[in-house]
């Protein structure tokens, strides 16, 4: 049986006034397995601490249970106390009698008694303890951010300016994600590409920054300081590392397809880069379009490339890298409007999406930076856009706010007006939200100074007529019917999570909200951990949010990446879940319960069973209720130990009744 | 009876929220009935239904199990099964015969000391009225 | 003492000698009156209190005066509850149960003692018995082995005490040798067989996990001992130790009252559910 | 001849239970009837056989064997006072057999068992007669008879309107002298012979002479693999029957008090046998099923020279896949012979 | 039903020669006529030997945890039996192609005791028909209601027709919802009551475990209810009620409603009142279906964000 002693404090008059502390301590010596009971004024003092130290070693304690305050206060300080006299910290145990007894307690016998319990139910719990060792994981000091957007770009700059390795892996060819389609940003009106060019340029030649782009993660294995990643890089068909950039390919390829990047308004070649000023600066063969690919002849850009580095036989290739951390800043995408089909977005080819109009705003896009319509050309005299496409309305299943668009419609009037001085712009709006330093300004200037004209309302209907789109509404604030012909009509349309982000969050065992966007560990105190420990937010992929928001969230996840990184191991509680292998049925019960995705199947024997990854767990105890069989046990907070714990709070002993 | 017979209730409380709510009762010296002993837990979610019914095995009149609120829970869901575990369980119970005060669930924050001695303070004038629990339990 | 042969005696544990790492020596004293009388081969049946009972094989050998002695190796709840018990703790205990060696048929001969870890344990009783009778026996061998040194039990006995004996001999073997060992490494029943002790009036008993019993009666077998000759013990789950709980039962024999002690030849006529 | 009228009854057993005695009687709870300490409710008059048999009664489910209260160091050990005498009404001539089946391995033999001494020695068995069989009875088959007075202290012959009470003991005999004032004076055929001529069908089916000899010989018979193969090592058979009586030993702790009982265990039960280092000498439904048959049909007989088994046909209505005493007598005799 | 043993012969001795089972688990000739029991047919001989009538009662599910050790099962599975294998296969005890599920409708089981004290005589054979149940005896041929011949587990069924089979013998009847109206009979008595009827039904239980032994979802490999931290063998009314307790919320949103627990039971112990009491609640609260069919996450081991608090609702006698 477990040697155990007890100490109890009086805290002064705190609990020695309201609780009989010698009556206490007389009857912890007389519970089974107490082998040393004593008080003391302060326990938590110096001499109160050696007491316990010397008892643990004079005695041969196992276990000690220390009667005073609340665990919160002084769990730790009684654990360090332990440890230091060779006592296992685990084997502390703390019966809260100031907090939930003498302060909330008048009657002195009652108090006593209650607290007599609480001491017992401590020794109880204490004598089935194990001694438990704290978790000592290894830090790989290498991160892993995915996505190359302005999130994943920041990050990762920060993050290598610290001095550690980032592993920077993008989809798409070329850096920049969204923010490379965008013309200009609000409220100051500087262009995109003028502020991310120089960034992703710093990024690729970041002597500890290794880019991969045009690849994915396929696998994550691991946890906290010791993640297992697979990543696949798509075939480019083009040799990289031989191509010098000089794009003869993409000038002589016979191929034009319109291009995604452009929203379809304007072209590309089958073999190329997105756009210009493209990170890095190598052209990939779009595999669908090419027509050597289609037709096994053409071979164009083999000819005219001075360097051969084009090679049809190009294969997908995976890598397995070793990262200590992970951000993901995968991004948005908007909402496909075509649900909309009272808009008639994809009948009539004057209406488009908000990212459209960035493109035509964009000097680098379809129109050279000139405002034409798809339809004809023409310039447009009058532009309606429609805010809250798609968000906030519950009924089709978004009910949040897309956040970013009132701030991108106003640039959108703003610009349209710069350009075509002459033109109307009307916006039909729910509210106008523009919280954010100089944003609500910015709106006041576009009504004020850009003269556009806002409609509180919903739009009802798009429809042609003639060579323009008329647009009905309600403006709620009249109440009038409103009608307005124009040339162009602009959606602004929900920013939804990536299509496939739901499939990421299952490799990265990270949760997803109803829509996809991935959950924080908590949404005020954590805004950019996961419950995944070791593995951060950034971005857009967490919840639609601006530029700015973005970069702040990105060099906050970066700099918990750095905390991480700064210590010499990571330190777990070694408070988690433990499977009783021969004892787990292997029926996975215990599985969806858990918000660490920790547990996984192990093959014991002929069979399979549960494990515990005990880097992921952080000790809920949730698997250990929804274990039938009694195998899995939460250590510290084990079956027996409650029960123990019971079985002492429900003994009457001496207690009135 | 004896008159001055007191009920015991036995009250599991999540380490985040509603031992941090009994302990801020504590230190705003919120009095009530000294009739509950917690246990503490980790989370609402470790526990575990049968500990609720062995705790009236063994003589409790009462038994509380209490965590933070839905939303709030420190491991994010952990509470959600309590929710869902414990509407049967309650609901179970008082089918085999258990008076429905003496269980009870409740979501009790950390910032919510007052609320935590006002439940301990219902229960108890609850169970007092209803007596000693006999049902489930075993011989003394 | 209680009419209830189920209600234990009150026991003091008076020492704890820890024999291996997972074997301890208790030695009781009963709180009231002396120990009861008991044969070497026979058992009792000790229980913590609030944890439960077991059976166990007696290690001491009666006089009147002499504490209870029982060798516990920690295999279940039972016996771990009493690894963590101290001198000074109460165990109940009650005995003693089962049949016993045969030690009067045996005067005379030779006798061959095979043992294998925790198996020494009732050999040990035995071995005492006997050489506390020196004269009425002839040659003695004690054969044993455990998988490594420190498995050894009875280390004083083993090394100091029967070899001292006149002609006593001891023959030690290990499975796995430490840097310390000088000794034999071998299984013991192939360190048996190459000890090669003659059958010739002689009487092997041995005791020992059941894997080294079965390959031990083997080899027995090959050095020309008959069925008679050869006496073992047998270990089941019992309840109650005295006939009724309808546990330990092998056929129609129960092992609590008719064992533990069995020849060859009368384990060969029961079941092999054992 | 003596008869008791059936409005007796009532009187009769409250002033059996007047006299300090704990009364058993059949009541009909549910639909189920079961021998329930009587405290005055209907006693069930139409039944087969009670749930629980006097078993129940004389090897109760639980049974305290002590008691202890302290600590380690300092711990106090009492025993429990002494059973009430008891009085069990009707139970029917098979349990009342069956019992003196388990006075054979309780009271028989180096030791005593106490706890089942001391009830059997107060309780006073009132068995009453059964002038049919039900369709699961078999007593007949193992040397039983519907009006046999072995193991009853009182046999109650069912007539119309009331009984006919035979008292084969002295404590029978005297729990009548309790009805003396109720029992009238009536001409009756002896009622014992009515016993040969109920119709037991089941027992006609049923072979055993010999078996236990070809059980011994074909211990490894291929044919238990079979026979066992349905059994789902419930524990059902063996607490329904009558003259199952192996049992467990175990403590409870309650901090620092606790008691050690004993209760009915099954050799069903895959841990039954099961050691601390996991050992398990009767792992396999094979070797439960096996022992649970030859223990009544060969070790038992040779021990005591009768089969243990007394046809009250529980294990029949009760076994959820019909592995019960007949059917495997049946299985073996098609294999044996 | 002949036709369709005819054809369940044909199949299982296919099987069997085939080697695609090593074994073929059915029913074969019991004891009495009336109560065939578990056949286990391991040669294709044998399999001339399996049966299929209205009085087949055990559940085969729970048999293929063994059976699966030695190599694939085949075996003939009822609604009852089909939800019991998804049971075990949702667990991950066995593995579907370890099984091959010969499935057939099942209109009802006669209850051999009950046919025969409705009919007054031996019932050697039946007929369930939808509303009725015609009995046949030596002597005649006479029609009952369902509930005067078959068992109880059977009056509540809602899947007569297995969900997996790989050939389905006869037409498929279609699912329907349980029926839990009985559950509301108890829930309307005072709380005292009710801790009496409750009370009265443990204290009979003998704790023999065949409630738990023939159940599909009670497929642990080392149940809790044999460690004595939850459970003393002493059957005190208290150990009682956690055995009973624990049997049931254990098996809660994992109860396939097969109704053996109920028929195993010697002591006759409503356990369906308690398994259906969780269903009840679980339909009511949570629109779990009722029973929940295996396969998707349990109920318990899920939850919605806006799950309401049960147990706010009703209060005294629900």
């Amino acid at each position: 049986m477990p040697r155990i002693g007890v100490v109890v404090c009086w805290c002064g008059h705190n609990i020695a006034g309201t609780v009989d502390v010698t009556q206490v301590t007389a009857a912890a010596a007389a519970m089974p397995g107490v082998v040393y009971a004593e008080d003391y004024k302060y326990v938590c003092s110096e001499p109160g601490q050696d007491l316990i130290r010397r008892a643990i070693a004079d005695k041969r304690l196992d276990a000690v249970v220390v009667a005073a305050c609340s665990p919160s206060m002084h769990e730790a300080t009684f654990r360090q106390a332990a440890a230091a006299a060779g006592l296992n910290p685990y084997r502390v145990e703390i019966a809260n009698v100031r907090e939930q007894c003498s302060w909330v307690h008048r009657d002195r016998e009652e108090a006593t008694v209650k607290a007599v319990a609480l001491v017992q139910a401590m020794v109880a719990k204490a004598r089935r303890e194990e001694p438990l060792e704290a978790l000592r994981l290894p830090v790989t000091r290498r991160a892993l951010v995915i996505g190359g957007g302005i999130a994943g770009m920041q990050a990762a700059m920060d993050i290598a300016d610290a001095g550690y390795q980032v592993l920077l892996v993008e989809r798409e060819p070329n850096l920049g994600g969204r923010m490379a389609q965008l013309s200009e940003t609000f409220p100051t009106l500087d262009c995109a590409s003028c502020i991310l060019t120089p960034r992703t340029a710093e990024v690729a030649r970041h002597p500890r920054i290794e880019l991969l782009t045009y690849s994915e993660v396929r696998e994550v294995a691991g946890y906290v300081g010791d993640f297992r990643v697979r990543i696949a890089r798509k075939p480019a068909y083009v040799d990289w590392d031989r191509c010098i950039g000089c794009m003869l390919c993409q000038e002589k390829c016979p191929r034009k397809v319109p291009s995604p990047f452009e929203r379809d308004m304007g072209f590309k070649k089958a073999i190329g880069v997105n756009f210009p000023q493209a990170v890095p600066n190598r052209p990939v063969i779009d595999r669908e379009h090419c027509t050597y690919f289609e037709k096994g002849k053409c071979q164009v850009c083999v000819r005219v490339c001075p360097v051969e580095a084009v090679d049809f036989e190009q294969r997908e290739t995976v890598r397995e890298e070793a990262v200590g951390a992970i951000v993901v800043a995968t991004g948005f995408d908007v909402l496909a409007p075509a649900e909309f089909g009272e808009y008639g977005y994809g009948r009539y080819p004057d209406v488009i999406d908000s990212l459209a109009f960035e493109r035509l705003n964009s000097s680098s896009g379809p129109t050279g930076g000139v405002i034409r319509r798809p339809s004809d050309g023409r310039v447009p005299r009058e532009v309606v856009f429609i805010q809250c496409v798609g968000s906030r309305d519950p009924d089709r299943g978004r009910g949040y706010c897309s956040k970013i668009c009132c701030m991108y419609t106003a640039k959108h009037a703003m610009l349209y007006r710069h350009k075509v001085p002459d033109g109307q712009a009307y916006v039909f709006y729910m509210d106008v939200r523009a919280g954010g330093k100089g944003y609500e300004e910015f709106v006041q200037r576009t009504v004020e100074q850009a003269g556009a004209l806002y409609l509180r309302g919903r739009v009802a209907r798009v429809y042609p007529e003639g060579d323009r789109m008329l647009v009905r509404g309600v403006d709620t604030l009249s109440g009038q019917t409103v009608e307005v012909a124009a040339d162009l009509v602009v959606l602004a349309t929900a920013a939804v999570p990536r299509g496939d982000a739901r499939e990421l969050a299952q490799l990265l065992k990270v949760g997803t909200d109803a829509h996809g966007f991935y959950n924080e560990a908590h949404p005020k105190l954590r805004p950019v951990e996961t419950m995944t420990r070791g593995i951060f937010l950034a971005g857009a992929v967490q919840a639609p949010r601006d530029i700015s928001e973005t970069v702040a969230q990105a060099s906050g996840a970066a700099s918990k990446v750095l905390a991480l990184f700064s210590q010499e191991e990571l330190v777990a509680d070694p408070l988690v879940a433990v499977v009783d292998e021969t004892r787990c049925a292997g029926c996975f019960l215990c599985r969806p319960v858990c918000p660490y995705q920790a547990i996984s199947t192990r093959v014991a024997g002929n069979r399979e069973v549960a494990t515990v990854n005990p880097g992921l767990c952080q000790g809920c105890g949730a698997c250990a209720v929804a274990c039938r069989s009694g195998a899995m046990a939460l250590k510290g907070f084990t079956d027996e130990q409650i029960l123990a714990e019971v079985e002492a709070l429900c003994l009457r002993t001496g207690s009135p009744g | 009876m004896s008159s001055d017979w007191q009920p015991r209730i036995v009250g599991f409380a999540c380490r985040w929220c509603t031992y941090a709510g009994a302990d801020l009762a504590g230190t705003s010296r919120l009095e009530y009935p000294a009739t509950v002993r917690l246990v503490r837990v980790p989370c609402s979610g470790r526990v575990n239904p049968s500990f609720v019914l062995r705790a009236f095995q063994r003589g409790a009149d009462g038994v509380l199990v209490a965590g933070c609120h839905p939303g709030d829970c420190h491991y994010t869901s952990g509470n959600l099964f309590t929710r869902r575990r414990f509407s049967l369980v309650k609901r179970f119970l008082e089918y085999l015969g258990l008076e429905p005060e003496r269980l009870r669930v409740e979501w009790i924050s950390a910032a919510e000391g007052q609320r935590f001695a006002q439940v301990i303070r219902e229960m108890t004038d609850d169970l007092c009225r209803l007596g000693p629990n006999r049902k489930m339990r075993e011989e003394p | 003492m209680s009419a209830n042969p189920l209600v234990p005696e009150v026991a003091t544990i008076i020492d704890i000698v820890e024999e291996t790492p997972d074997v301890r020596t208790f030695v009781l004293e009963p709180d009231a009156g002396p120990v009861f009388a008991y044969r070497p081969g026979q058992c009792a049946m000790v229980s913590v209190f609030g944890v439960g009972e077991a059976m166990i094989s007696i290690t001491s050998t009666w006089s009147p005066e002499r504490p209870l002695e029982l060798s516990v190796k920690r295999v279940g709840r039972v016996t771990a509850a009493l690894h963590e018990a101290e001198p000074g703790h109460k165990v109940g205990v009650r005995g003693p149960y089962g049949n016993s060696f045969p030690v009067e048929e045996w005067e005379g001969k030779n006798l061959l003692f095979v043992g294998g870890g925790i198996g020494l344990a009732p050999l040990r009783a035995l071995i005492n018995y006997c050489l506390e009778r020196r004269q009425s026996y002839s040659r003695v061998d004690i054969v044993y082995g455990a998988r490594s040194p420190r498995d050894l039990c009875f280390k004083r006995e083993i090394f100091e005490r029967w070899p001292k004996v006149p002609g006593v001999a001891v023959h030690l073997t290990v499975d796995a040798a430490d840097a310390q060992w000088q000794g034999a490494v071998a299984l013991v029943p192939h360190f048996l067989e190459r000890l090669a002790p003659s059958p010739s009036g002689t009487v092997a008993v041995t005791c020992g996990p059941p894997i080294m019993i079965r390959y031990t009666l083997a080899t027995l077998e090959k050095l020309g001992f008959a069925d008679e000759q050869i006496v073992t013990t047998l270990e089941l789950k019992m309840q109650c130790g005295v006939g009724k709980c309808g546990r330990c039962n092998i056929g129609p024999r129960y092992v609590c009252l008719d064992g533990p002690v069995f020849t060859r030849a009368q384990l060969k006529e029961l079941p092999q559910e054992y | 001849m003596r008869f008791l009228p059936a409005t007796a009854l009532p009187r009769w057993l409250e002033r059996l239970r007047g006299d300090g005695a704990t009364v058993w009687a059949p009541v009909d709870e549910d639909g189920v009837v079961v021998l329930r300490p009587w405290e005055g409710q209907p006693i069930a008059s139409r039944y087969v056989n009670p749930l629980n048999s006097l078993k129940d009664v004389l090897l109760p489910r639980t049974e305290t064997i002590l008691e202890f209260e302290g600590r380690p160091t300092d711990l106090a050990v009492r025993e429990p006072a002494p059973p009430q005498s008891q009085v069990v009404f009707g139970t029917r001539p098979c349990d009342a057999a069956a019992m003196e089946l388990n006075d054979r391995v309780f009271l028989e033999g180096t030791f005593v068992d106490e706890g089942f001494r001391r009830r059997r020695e107060t309780t006073t068995v009132l068995t009453v007669a059964c002038t049919v069989a039900g369709p699961h009875c078999f007593c007949r088959a193992v040397g039983g008879s519907p009006t046999a007075p072995r193991g009853s202290d009182l046999v109650l012959h069912p007539v119309e309107n009331g009984y006919l009470p035979e008292a084969p003991t002295s404590r029978g005999e005297k729990a009548l002298r309790a009805a003396s004032d109720l029992v009238e004076d009536v001409e009756h055929p002896d009622p014992r012979e009515a016993g040969r001529t109920v119709a037991m069908p089941l027992a006609e089916r049923i072979a055993l002479d010999g078996l236990a000899a070809r059980l011994r010989d074909h211990f490894e018979h291929p044919c238990w693999d079979a026979i066992s193969r349905r059994c789902h090592s419930c524990g059902l058979c063996t607490f329904v029957c009558p003259t199952c009586y192996c049992f467990a030993v175990f403590d409870s702790l309650r901090v620092t008090r606790g008691r050690r009982q004993r209760g009915w265990d099954s050799c069903q039960f895959k841990d039954f046998l099961l050691m601390a280092g996991g050992h398990n000498p009767r792992p396999t439904r094979k070797h439960r099923v096996r022992q649970r048959f030859l223990h009544k049909l060969c070790y038992f007989p040779e021990a005591y020279g009768e089969y243990q088994c007394v046809g009250c046909g529980r294990c029949v209505a009760g076994c959820p896949v019909g592995l019960h005493l007949p059917a495997v007598v049946d299985e073996l005799g098609e294999v044996l012979g | 039903m002949s036709d369709i043993q005819a054809r369940l012969r044909e199949i299982a001795r296919r099987l069997l020669t085939e080697g695609h089972v090593r074994v073929f688990i059915g029913f074969g000739p019991g004891f009495e006529a009336n109560r065939p029991v578990p056949f286990f047919a391991a040669d294709p001989d044998a399999a001339d030997r399996l049966l299929l009538d209205e009085f087949c009662a055990a559940g085969l599910a729970r048999y293929v945890l063994e059976e699966v050790r030695e190599g694939p099962v085949g075996l003939v599975a009822r609604g009852c039996d089909g939800l019991g294998l998804e049971r075990l296969l949702a667990d991950h005890r066995v593995a579907r192609e370890q099984l091959y599920v010969v499935g057939v409708s099942c209109r009802g089981v006669v209850d051999p005791d009950r046919a025969c004290a409705a009919a007054g005589e031996e019932v050697r054979a039946a007929r369930v028909n939808g509303e009725t149940v015609t009995l046949i005896t030596p002597t005649a041929e006479r029609s009952f209601p369902r509930s005067a011949c078959l068992l109880d587990k059977c009056l509540r069924c809602q899947d007569p027709t297995p969900r997996i089979a790989d050939v389905l013998l006869g037409e498929a009847i279609p699912p329907g919802e349980r029926d839990l109206a009985h559950v509301d009979a108890v829930e309307r008595m005072p709380s005292d009551e009710r801790y009496r009827f409750w009370a009265r039904q443990f204290e009979r239980c003998l704790r023999c475990l065949a409630c738990r032994q023939v159940c599909p979802a009670c497929n642990c490999v080392s149940c809790s209810l044999d460690r004595p931290e939850w459970l003393e063998r002493g059957t005190g009314l208290a150990e009682q009620f956690m055995f009973h307790f624990t049997r049931a919320y254990h098996v809660a949103g994992r109860c396939v409603a097969c109704g053996e627990c109920e028929r195993a039971c010697p002591a006759g112990i409503p356990l369906g009142l308690l398994n259906d009491k969780f269903m009840k609640d679980l339909r009511d609260l949570f629109g779990v279906a009722a029973p929940h069919r295996p396969g998707d996450v349990e109920p318990l081991g899920k939850f919605c964000p806006d799950d309401p608090e049960g147990w706010h609702e009703g209060g005294e006698g629900t």
